[in-house]
């Protein structure tokens, strides 16, 4: 199987979604000529031309709303968000309008659209170039949210996200796009979506994340697992809505829970792992549920020293892992 | 018999009295609401009184088989042309299961019904020109031979999203028609507390269209206006702003007391120019509408508008727990 | 003291404030000439002219933003979102901006706006008249979202809101409004926004709540008392940033939580809450903790049948403490 | 000696010349910083490169004592303008505690200081319009006599958060000047994809107030415009929508390679077109910039940024745990 980059598994879920189905079209800012900031839509507008990799105005409400009409119609179009920090203004487009199409017209009317955006910090963003923002729509039924924490996974599930008939917001961690490397098979697979997926099998701990901090677990199991402690480590994959069940089995598993989010604490789809695991298997636990996030401040900051600070990473996760292995 | 303005227009005497039929329709399941709702048997209404002429003109412009509708909720006028039956429209109303539009769930004329091309709409009001621009965004795309038709109030016209889907429109030349239903206010707020620019369709320019204000009472101007946006909008020309002037007969809906804010004279004043009655005697004059004619429209209309209400009255509510369908693909 | 409704409380606290300090003032919709669609600001137009009752233009993302700008200018601006479920256009505004503004400038700059809206259903409301939006707000630090139960907290928060040097979301329940009625001091009074408050003492379980469902709990409370089940209820009455103590405090009481809210389950602000307890009480309690909330569905239908289904009422309250009671 | 341009429009010798040197201190400092960051001293620049001449044209128009100004990221000649010192960029580009912007939270060019009335801004475009129209009401709430100024990119103008801004201020008549600093790119998308009108002052129309587009790259014109709009909107004639059209002589920002989406011969006539080397030019005609000054300005301003720069980059970080402050009121 070909090594790829977290962002080559992204654009050739793109390209290979395209050259399927005609009806899938890339739209964002910058998309086409300049083929993404990140260079995640790559060769698209060469292959494709102009209107299947569109470069929009500088308006994400259009670009939600206009990519939303034309999901209505009967296309696919996959919306890029240049940063998820940028979200923000199609934020009525995507919870007033995609997430209740279908509800709202008692199944006339349907929303295939696909939302991607770069998010998460540590590649000195600042406040509004690094930030988490699942936990705005992670209350909003009709929404699905993918966070995707390996090359395979991206590759997978972007393309379950392309097919699926309902509006899925799909964050790809941007410290990862080169940073991670995996194998990702050359022919066409699709992950499920709404299914966490177990990386790491392990009997004294368990960990639930996902997203970058999934690999800053691994890493850090890796270190723990040479002092005799063995994490279990579940990557959620979709934030919402949460495969309940995978998450129940996880804790009852080991007894003792480390919930870890690169988010801010309160507030955030751990928040939701532990309400979920308090309701479900609180006689099974050994331990009070551990979250480990970033600080309740507004976002991470440029500086390298407040960077650090707030930003998630491999030492922070073990320390966390260990005390909760020694509680 | 001397040409009369709407065969100037190429509109048949068939048509126009289709035209009329369906705003007498408009008005008087309209006004059948609201004696339903003071009676205390539906929650809610949001009327279209006093903006019919504008919304069949315009419908009746369109290719009603082909062309997508993204209505706002005065637009009974619209959905009726583009084929939403009486019962249809009552059944929401009433909110009962068998309402196309939304089974119930959503507050009446939140229009929505796919097979008749009327795409589902929401409360916030303009997020449907995105929308509209999106459905002509695939017209080009898919190289098809419709355009979509958008309408919304001229207050509603101040939203971002006005803008952001015009001017994605215009850059791309996409055929999409919005139709802004200038009714003089927005709930309490007068259009001058409201809208900076002298008429809305001062802003077409802004987004490389072009602009046209209407008299929105009139079917037939808006007809034309809308007919040969239609025309250009096929011809790759690109999209076309309109607005179409009126005034809002009623009180914003039955939650609104009118009274607080606009006297009664600059209403009285208005429903002596009410488009309806206009155009009836439009059709009278050049004696297309007879008098037997007419009455005969009234007394089907009459009988369509209890059928309708009988029959949404007895309909049934959808079971509870069909609360929890349809949130995802099922 | 004089007995006021929830609205005219609201109504009550604006004058005040208004009268109190002349950079105090109203702006939205229709809350000028009309007095607004519910009416809580009636009278204001007439007292206080045409600037401090300002009618806007019909664009939310303005009313936050314009609002903001004179906050920061050193205004006190009070904007009325018509319809909670209308505040969506102003999310980039007010996540983006609002709540980042003392943040970002290193506390040169601050933004004390209250924001008001009138939430939740009940009401005949359907989809975008009846929802409960505090979820997606509630992972911002820099914002404060408060949620007052009674006229007399909405009165003393409302004015503490005003007087606050950050901005506040301030959420009413329109079914309130006329519903519930109570005591409110005539002199002026501010109480502690970031503080949960203890609407009854009790024993055997403990309900944390907010909003109209504390009216529920209390309801459903004094049924049960008479089968001799003794409910302690706590009411967050600011939703964010949640006062942890207060929390951990009730729920150590009895041991046996109930968390409600008229929200949609997951993600929503009594995930948090559950997350809370079972960081910090897990060994303290004798029951799961249990979530009573809104089905994961969109948003409330219009018909009756499902609206019943969906809305909470002081039965399906009284049923899950009596369970609770009984585990 | 006869009559020149500026002293026509009532600056002084004096005057041009501190715009000149504003203009040559806002392009030295620019320069600096793409070296720093080419050298790996600072992670990231954006530059206003080319619009020197729009921002000082405009800020030197404005009363700097008074008046607020909501910039965005590019603005450099207009902070320099209103008071913050080369240090102080430069404490910013390098992220250092004593950044009065931010205290190296933000990203460079993410500009405020309350003591310089420059309002703090943030990275999504377009959010500090409807600030400024705040600003300007509250002017007139408190019959204070400053106007607020913002500007933007032209792809910015775009944001609903543009149209909802301008026609609140075009509604009350308020106080608030809007520049929008045309570069003709967005990133990578050029004008013709992101706006469909001819020019973007096409859209003052549809607020309600004038709109005139000048040439970014003449310092005087743009003064003049700035000028007069300030005039109408402290004598409550309102706002005024200007865009000043220039080039971004640069990649978007250091993260940017504009190689693959525009050619060089263009970026090369652009050059050619530097506004601050046809000012200077100006200047050395009419005989207001002598050869000796301009190696004197050349040689104090080389200082300035070195000062500046080595200033910075011997300062200190600010201590990880001070993240944590200042999310409220402390
Ligand atoms: C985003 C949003 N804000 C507020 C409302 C509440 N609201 C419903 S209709 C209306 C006035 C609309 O005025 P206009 O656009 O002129 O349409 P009209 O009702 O006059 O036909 C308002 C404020 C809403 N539905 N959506
Ligand atoms: C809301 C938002 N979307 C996207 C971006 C990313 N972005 C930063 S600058 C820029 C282009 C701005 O173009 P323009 O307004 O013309 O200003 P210029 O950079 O050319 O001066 C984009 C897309 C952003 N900062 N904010
Ligand atoms: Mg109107
Ligand atoms: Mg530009």
């Amino acid at each position: 199987m070909p090594v790829m980059s977290y962002i080559q598994a992204v654009t050739s879920a793109l390209k290979e979604e395209m050259q399927r189905d005609e009806k899938v079209f890339v739209l964002g800012e910058d998309v086409g000529k300049k083929g993404g900031v990140f260079r995640a839509t790559d060769g698209l507008y060469d292959e494709f031309g102009e209107y299947r990799a569109l470069d929009t105005p500088l308006a994400e409400s259009a670009i939600a709303g206009v990519g939303i009409g034309a999901a209505m119609y009967g296309m696919r179009p996959v919306a890029e968000m240049q940063f998820a920090d940028f979200i923000m203004p199609a934020v009525n487009q995507i919870i007033s309008e995609a997430a209740r199409i279908r509800y709202r017209s008692n199944n006339d009317w349907n929303c295939p659209i696909t939302i991607r955006a770069p998010y998460g910090g540590g590649v000195h963003g600042a406040l509004y170039h690094s930030q988490s923002v699942e936990a705005v729509f992670a209350n909003q039924p009709g929404l699905k949210i993918v966070m995707p924490s390996t090359p395979y996974d991206a590759k997978g599930l972007l393309k379950a996200a392309i097919r699926d008939n309902d509006p899925v917001l799909f964050f790809e961690h941007k410290r990862a796009y080169r940073l991670l490397k995996g194998e990702v098979p050359e022919d066409d697979y699709v992950l499920p979506i709404g299914k966490a997926d177990v990386k790491r099998e392990g009997s004294d701990i368990t960990i639930i994340t996902y997203g970058l901090c999934v690999h800053f677990a691994l890493q850090a199991a890796e270190k723990l697992a040479e002092e005799g402690i063995d994490a279990h480590i579940l990557d959620l994959r979709t934030v919402y809505p949460l495969d309940q069940e995978a998450i129940i089995e996880a804790a009852k598993k080991t007894g003792k829970v480390l919930l870890i989010t690169e988010d801010n604490k309160e507030g955030s789809i751990i928040s939701e792992v532990a309400a979920i695991i308090s309701e479900h298997c609180l006689f099974d636990l050994d331990a009070p549920i551990q979250r480990l996030a970033g600080p309740d401040v507004p976002a991470m900051p440029y500086a390298p020293t407040m960077e650090k600070y707030f930003m998630m990473n491999p030492d922070k996760v073990e320390k966390a892992m260990r005390e909760l292995a020694e509680f | 018999m001397s040409t009369n303005r709407h065969q100037a227009l190429g509109l048949s005497d068939e048509e126009v009295l289709d035209m009329y039929r369906t705003m007498l329709l408009a008005r008087k399941l309209d006004e059948r609401m609201w004696l339903l709702n003071r009676a205390g048997k539906i929650p809610f209404v949001i009327s279209g009184q006093g903006q019919e002429a504008t919304q069949i003109g315009a419908a009746f412009a369109l290719d009603r088989e082909k062309d997508y509708v993204a209505p706002y909720y005065r637009d009974m006028g619209v959905v009726l042309a583009f084929g939403m039956t009486s019962r249809e429209l009552m059944l929401s109303a009433f909110a009962k299961a068998e309402d196309p539009n939304s089974g119930g769930r959503q507050m009446p004329s939140h229009f929505g019904q796919k097979k008749n091309n009327i795409i589902t709409g929401s409360s916030p009001v303009t997020t449907q020109v995105p929308h509209a621009v999106g459905f002509a965004l695939a017209a080009k795309m898919e190289k098809k031979d419709f355009v979509s038709f958008v309408t919304l109030g001229e207050g509603s016209s101040n939203q971002g999203d006005f803008h952001e889907g015009l001017n994605f429109a215009g850059v791309h030349k996409l055929p999409v028609i919005t139709l802004v239903e200038n009714n003089k206010y927005a709930i309490s707020v007068p259009y001058e507390k409201q809208i900076a620019a002298e008429k809305v369709s001062d802003r077409a320019i802004g987004y490389g269209m072009p602009g046209y204000t209407v008299d929105g009472t009139d079917p037939l101007e808006v007809y034309q206006v809308v007919k040969e946006a239609r025309d250009r909008a096929l011809a790759g020309e690109g999209p076309t702003l309109i607005e179409a002037i009126s005034y809002r007969l009623t009180a914003h809906s039955s939650d609104d007391d009118d009274r607080v804010y606009r006297n009664r004279e600059e209403v009285d004043e208005a429903k002596n120019k009410d488009g309806l009655y206009r155009f009836e005697a439009y059709l009278e004059e050049c004696g297309v509408l007879t008098e037997d004619a007419k009455s005969n429209y009234i007394k089907e209309i009459d009988q369509i508008v209890n059928d309708a209400t009988d029959y949404a009255e007895n309909a049934p509510y959808a079971e509870p727990e069909s609360a929890l369908k349809y949130v995802y693909e099922e």
